[in-house]
């Protein structure tokens, strides 16, 4: 019986290194990757506490949440390619019109 | 319960939403349908004078109250009534407008409708401030009046309009925000869920709603901050030049007439009676401020090469004896404020029309470019020189009542005395010069070519300066019925602050 | 009869507003506005001429009692002063100079304005300043009065600038209402003074209570002073103002500007006498403070004196009956000072008869030498205009107090009061620089008359000519009149002295009269008729050319240049006052209003503008700059929770 | 044997995700995703929650890194394209907030005394195999949480039409 500690120290490490992989890569789809990611290790801390409360709320929470962020990759993906046609590039950085 | 003062405050803001909104009014039929609008208001006001039998002048109390819940959650009614405090300046708003109206005739031909619905807008404002007895409804229209006002002078106004406009709005704006703090602390401090003013006034004498010194004095401030800006008081009065200056005639005369007073009004209503210790405690320092805005305003005016912005500044001296006549606090000193409010919306207004009537002809401000009109001009000169020695405050015209009453009331009041008195006819003299000063180079003097071939008064101008000029030497000569109808509110209100007239 | 009474002094007030407002609205021609405007004024006198006999009916003391009430003026709460006039003898007797002088003044003038540009309008003025001045004399309070003083404030204004084409004329009437103004500020100070003492205007109440004022003091930055004298000097000031003494007196000269029958009626007859008969009807206060009637004293003998030398020095001939009238203003000023309210009010009235009748021949020598008023360019017009002549030689022998005419009576009686004492003491040092000022008086007169009439016509360049009948006709008249007028208080008689009594009972203020003194009278004529001759020897039969400097200038030197100047006053006024309050305006609006209030305002503006550019730099439009700050934030508050819960 | 199962997982997953961080070509990184949903997948068997594991390898796996792998192939991004870089100076600053978050989470982990998981060692209840059983989770999907399942149906819908929509807009400006 593995303790949830390590479980929710495992997903506070792959969120950090999803969060790392937002700031620090310019490629607008492993930005989205790591989002993705990021999204998966708060699944697996549910999901573990489901289990250390034996409780199955935990595990519909993160159902819910595969649902949500298949939605929100269809439409981020759809986005990327609508920039691409008009920008040309994927690159997060040359997309900076909205300076103030 | 009769709904005579509801009918007076929302038939114009009804006039404006017919002008703005029905199809097919021609620019020339706007500025008609607008003057006879403002005509049936005024008719709607009359039975206010008392004699009519609706105003009992014999009564301090308010009278023709309209309560009405409203906002019930908070407390808040509709709540209209008018007493001797309010009675004139209500007919002098009811009286100017019809003649405002009329002086767009020809002086404003672009957009008219749109003009038209922000006059009569801002008569609606103006009303309400001076009849919502009702704490929340009050602070509600005069945050309203400054809209149609910032529209009048941005669009319609002069060059730096922009600017003007801008820095009137928002200098009214946020000091009317701090004295909206106030009234949501009292509100609060009080506690019976309810904004009404006479009622928390009652509770006041009753005991029941008791404030202590200090925080009586900071929520006087906060009053102040925001009346003193509309008055203008002395440090608080450098919007109102550049908004004179930017704005067109009809603007002007209005803000001048009646705008200017809702901030005097303000410190006789809420000032004084919400805290009358407070009144006590700072009706020198403000007398000082009122006496420097005396002779501040006419000094500077006597410099000016702009008639608008010299008018103006002599607003700034001519209200700053207004604010001496409120701070002596004692029957006399009340009556000649209240009446040399009324007083400086007659002369005022008739003095910006006399400048804009100058200023359609030849399109300038400057002094410089007139001269010799008394030969080009001789009746509209003869009645500008009318109007000019009512501002100086000639005796046998109103403005010298109003002063002289003041100065009564300010020599024997026990919180100012005879030095604020000394200074402020100080200012007297100083009206002569700077005013006779600007007669001098526009009205005498050789003719110059440029002015040799202005027409003189048109029949229509005519019949906007003669009722003022009536009324200018009707006050002048008998101001007692003016006087007798406020007599029972203000020496009321005058017993609630204090001890009145120093001891002999 | 008292009925009567009641109603035909309104109509004293009423008839020449009524001339007025006709004129203003009905008529255009100039000839027949002057006929309504001397018909107005003519009423107005037969009517105050009846209330006179019927007041002189009355009983001896009921003749304070006739004070009739038209309505409340000013009702506010403990405020009341009703618009009221008060008949008594002292008014009465000023109602009959003024109308009468003016009536006079308004018949001349219709000939001297026939071809003036605007007649109609001066005529307009003419009734409204009569009415005015009515005004000011009948009041039965101090509100009412201080409305007719700067009523008829208004009129020298506009009367000053009739022709207002001419620079002197725009700026002499502007400086003329504002020094007014400045008088007016004393009186208005005065006047709400007495409101707070007495909690009323009227005279019915002030004066009978005048004692209480005794020993009242205020305390201000100069210490404790008697309010009656404070008040009394805030009265002296207004006196100055208006009847143009030192500190107060340089806007008379310049408003010989104004047509000449104006100044006769402004300038001389009435309104500068207003300032006299405020002291007098004001006695009960006056009385109660010796330093302050001291100090009216001094300032009425150093005028004299001073206006005297200044008349000397002038060339032009309305400027010379200016500075002269200053000096007769001089003399009643230090007579009402003194306490001789009687001799006061009799100076009054002869110098109202004769300097009225000095300047309309001055007008007539104008008119007559097509406008030419420099009395250098005159000379040897007797001949061409004998009527005036003569009128003019009555005119000067009654001012320079020569035996048989008036103005000895009333000088006299001065010079007397001066010497014998009245209640606050004798006078000697004053008497003394009033006979010289008399022998002044005398000695400039006689070179304005030998420079104007005797000798030759120095500029030929026009063709003097006698005025027509409808101006030498008031001449004559008044010539009379400056002869019988000296009658009505000649010692023995002392008509005056009674008719006046009751009005001075009200504060037991009535002195014996004045016993006549020969060597006195007999001192003041030789002196008068010394100065005469040496003046007559200097300038009568010389042959100057037109632009000859003055004899004097050999024998006075720098004195003369000073004379002529006018010691100086106006430059010293004009940059005392006039140029650093001009430099202070244009400071204030040029910096002080703009940067400094303005300033803070647009300044609290820029702030705002400055802090949102601030701002701006946090919106780098970088997509990972925000998720940056995101993170910021969550690891601040994970950090907060984190840590914050152990402790 | 399952904490050996378990390190041995977790290594595999956090590895696969940094590898997907650094490595420069979309498509790699794609793939090692792919890997990491594996091992969590593994990881939910481990956690009794079978019916998730299955969807986590069926949804993440199967559809979304699918549509990744198509959407990099369109655009063609598979290489390098990283020489725009607007913010040099952010990375580092990322890596010390990231080292700062791991801290702060082992500190919230382990250190501090929440009382919550502190007692959990004591009290591995043997029923918990069972709650992960799709009959179980299909249970209280149909009753307690069948409002929440209906919406997230719509919301399947919206995104499906929005791509669409998108995509399909884009393409017409392209022919222009």
């Amino acid at each position: 019986m593995v303790p949830t500690e390590y479980y929710v120290m495992l997903s506070a490490l792959l969120f950090t290194i999803g969060v790392t992989g937002v700031l620090t890569r310019r490629n607008a789809l492993v930005v989205f990757m790591s989002v993705e990611l990021m999204l998966n290790s708060a699944n697996l801390a549910l999901v573990a506490f489901s289990r250390r409360w034996n409780h199955v709320d935990g595990q519909i929470l993160t159902f819910f949440v595969i649902t949500v962020a298949a939605a929100e990759v269809a439409v981020g993906l759809a986005l990327l390619v609508g920039i691409f046609r008009t920008r040309r590039t994927t690159n997060v950085d040359e997309v900076n019109t909205m300076r103030g | 319960m009769n709904f005579l003062l509801s009918v007076i405050v929302w038939l114009p803001l009804l006039g404006a939403l017919i002008l703005l909104f029905a199809p097919g009014i021609s620019d020339h039929a706007a500025k008609r349908v607008a003057l006879i609008w403002s005509l049936v208001v005024f008719a709607a006001s009359l039975p206010l004078i008392p004699g009519f039998g609706f105003f009992d002048p014999s009564r301090a109390q308010l009278q023709l109250i309209e309560r009405v819940p409203w906002i019930g959650a908070f407390g808040v009614d509709y709540h209209l009534a008018v007493d001797g405090i309010s009675l004139w300046l209500v007919l002098l708003t009811t009286f100017l407008t019809p003649i405002v109206i009329l002086s767009t005739f020809d002086s404003v031909n672009t957009r008219v409708r749109a003009f038209e619905a922000f006059m009569l807008a801002l008569q609606t404002g103006m009303l309400g401030v001076l009849l919502a007895q009702d704490l929340f409804l009050f602070y509600i229209f005069w945050e309203f009046t400054l809209v149609p006002m910032y529209f009048l002078i941005g669009i319609w106004g002069g060059s730096r309009r922009i600017y003007a406009t801008v820095k009137f709005f928002l200098y009214t704006f946020a000091a009317s925000v701090l004295m909206l703090l106030a009234i949501i602390a009292l509100y609060v401090l009080w506690g019976a869920n309810s904004f009404s003013l006479p009622d928390m006034l009652n509770a006041m004498r009753t005991g029941q709603f008791t404030l202590d010194q200090n925080l009586a004095r900071w929520l006087f401030l906060a009053f102040f901050a925001a009346f003193a800006v509309k008055v203008p008081l002395w440090p608080f009065h450098s919007w109102l030049p550049d908004a004179h200056t930017e704005a067109p005639t009809a603007g002007s005369v209005i803000l001048a007439g009646v705008l200017l007073k809702l901030g005097g009004y303000g410190f006789i209503r809420f000032n004084l009676q919400l805290f009358p210790e407070a009144s006590r405690f700072f009706a020198p320092a403000i007398g000082v401020l009122a006496v420097i805005g005396i002779i501040y305003g006419a000094w500077i005016a006597y410099a000016q090469t702009d008639i608008k912005k010299l008018v103006a500044y002599s607003s700034v001296s001519h209200l700053g004896f207004v604010m001496l006549g409120i701070f002596a606090l004692n029957p006399i000193g009340l009556h000649g404020a209240i009446l040399q409010m009324v007083n400086h919306g007659l002369s005022t207004g008739a003095l910006f029309l006399v400048v804009g009537m100058i200023y359609e002809r030849r399109h300038t401000r400057d002094i410089n470019a007139f001269g010799g009109l008394w030969k080009v001009m001789p009746v509209y000169t003869f009645l500008s020189l009318l109007i000019v020695m009512s501002s100086i405050g000639l005796p046998a015209l109103n403005g010298f009542v109003g002063e002289a009453t003041i100065m009564f009331g300010a020599f024997s009041s026990p919180f100012l005395g005879w030095e604020f008195a000394a200074f402020g006819l100080l200012g007297v003299i100083l009206a002569a010069v700077y005013l006779l000063w600007m007669f001098r180079r526009v009205m005498m003097g050789d003719v110059t070519e440029a002015t040799a071939k202005l027409r003189d008064i048109t029949r229509l101008e005519l019949t906007m300066l003669v009722p003022l000029i009536a009324l200018i030497i009707l006050i002048g000569l008998y101001p007692a019925p003016f006087f007798r109808a406020m007599n029972e509110s203000v020496t009321a209100l005058a017993n609630s602050i204090g001890p009145t007239l120093a001891a002999r | 009869m008292e009925e009567l009474l009641f109603t035909l002094i309104p109509a004293i007030i009423v008839l020449p507003l009524i001339g007025a407002l006709i004129n203003m609205f009905a008529i255009r021609d100039g000839r027949r506005a002057g006929l309504i405007a001397s018909a107005a004024c003519v009423a107005s006198f037969v009517v105050g001429l009846t209330a006179f006999i019927l007041l002189a009916g009355l009983p001896h003391e009921e003749r304070t009692h006739v004070d009739v009430t038209l309505w409340q003026w000013i009702d506010a709460g403990p405020l009341q002063v009703p618009f009221g006039f008060l008949f008594d003898p002292l008014s009465a007797v000023m109602v009959l100079l003024i109308t009468g002088v003016g009536s006079l003044i308004h018949v001349f003038s219709i000939g001297y304005m026939a071809h003036d540009a605007r007649p109609v309008r001066y005529f307009v003025y003419l009734n409204l300043f009569v009415a005015a001045m009515l005004i000011l004399v009948l009041a039965n309070n101090y509100l009412l009065l201080f409305l007719g003083w700067e009523g008829v404030g208004l009129c020298s204004y506009l009367l000053i600038g009739h022709s207002f084409e001419r620079k002197e004329a725009r700026y002499a009437s502007m400086k003329a209402f504002v020094m007014n103004r400045i008088g007016d500020f004393g009186l208005m100070l005065a006047i709400l003074a007495l409101f707070q003492r007495f909690g009323s205007l009227n005279y019915g109440v002030i004066f009978p209570r005048a004692g209480e004022l005794v020993g009242q003091q205020i305390d201000w930055v100069l210490g404790p002073t008697a309010v009656a004298s404070a008040i009394a000097f805030c009265m002296l000031i207004g006196v100055t103002g208006k009847s143009a003494q030192i500190p107060l007196w340089t806007w008379l000269p310049d408003a010989m500007a104004g047509p000449t029958p104006a100044s006769a009626l402004i300038h001389a007859a009435t309104m500068v006498t207003s300032g006299v008969y405020l002291i007098v009807r004001s006695h009960a206060i006056f009385i109660l403070t010796p330093s302050v009637s001291n100090t009216t004293v001094y300032i009425g003998v150093a005028t004299a004196f001073i206006a005297a030398s200044i008349a000397i020095g002038q060339y032009d001939i309305k400027r010379v009956l200016a500075f002269s009238t200053v000096s007769q203003l001089g003399f009643m000023v230090a007579a009402a000072g003194m306490g001789a309210y009687t001799a006061a009010i009799f100076h009054l009235l002869t110098h109202g008869v004769f300097k009225a009748l000095l300047f309309l021949g001055a007008g007539s020598v104008i008119h007559g030498a097509h406008d030419v008023q420099d009395m250098r360019r005159m000379g040897g017009l007797r001949t061409a205009m004998p009527a005036t002549f003569w009128t003019y030689l009555a005119g000067t022998a009654a001012l320079a107090g020569i035996f048989p005419m008036a103005g000895f009576w009333s000088k006299d009686e001065i010079v007397g009061s001066a010497f014998h004492g009245t209640r606050f003491g004798t006078y000697p040092v004053v008497g003394t620089i009033l006979i010289i000022t008399a022998a002044l008086t005398a000695f400039y007169m006689t070179r304005q008359v030998s420079l104007v009439f005797l000798g030759r016509q120095r500029d030929t360049s026009y063709h003097a000519h006698e005025s027509e009948g409808i101006m030498t006709i008031p001449l004559w008249i008044l010539a009379a009149g400056s002869l019988i007028v000296g009658l009505i208080n000649i010692p023995g008689f002392y008509f005056l002295e009674h008719w006046l009594e009751p009005v001075f009972e009200v504060a037991h203020a009535v002195g014996e009269p004045l016993p006549f003194s020969f060597t006195l009278a007999i001192i003041t004529v030789a002196l008068a008729l010394g100065a005469a001759f040496i003046a007559y020897q200097v300038y009568a039969n010389r042959q100057w050319k037109k632009t000859f400097r003055d004899p004097l200038t050999r024998y006075l030197g720098v004195f003369f240049e000073g004379f002529e100047h006018r010691w100086y006053a106006d430059d010293v006024y004009e940059a005392m006052f006039v140029r650093p309050f001009k430099a202070t305006a244009s400071f204030l609006s040029r910096i002080f209003d703009p940067m400094g209030i303005d300033g803070l305002v647009n300044g609290a503006a820029r702030l705002v503008g400055l802090g949102g550019r601030g701002y701006r730099v946090l919106q780098t439009g970088y997509i990972r700059s925000y998720t940056l700050v995101f993170l910021m934030g969550v690891v601040a508050v994970l950090g907060y929770f984190g840590f914050a819960t152990v402790r | 044997m399952e904490l050996a199962l378990f390190i041995i997982t977790a290594l595999v997953t956090v590895g696969a995700a940094v590898a997907m961080v650094l490595s420069h070509n979309a498509v790699h990184s794609a793939l090692w995703l792919v890997l990491n949903f594996f091992g969590v997948a593994i990881l939910y068997l481990l956690l009794n929650a079978p019916f998730l594991a299955m969807v986590q390898i069926t949804v993440y796996a199967g559809a979304i890194m699918v549509l990744f792998l198509f959407v990099i192939m369109l655009l063609g991004s598979e290489k390098g394209q990283e020489e725009v870089n607007g913010l040099p100076w952010q990375t580092p600053v990322a890596l010390v907030l990231a080292v700062v978050l791991v801290s702060i989470a082992g500190y919230a982990v382990f250190v501090s005394p929440t009382p919550a998981l502190a007692t959990q060692s004591g009290a591995a209840g043997t029923s918990t195999l069972t709650i992960g059983a799709p009959d179980e989770v299909a249970r209280s999907l149909f009753t307690t949480y069948l409002l929440p399942f209906e919406i997230t149906s719509v919301l399947l819908l919206v995104a499906l039409i929005g791509a669409v929509v998108l995509t399909l807009k884009s393409r017409e400006g392209d022919r222009a």
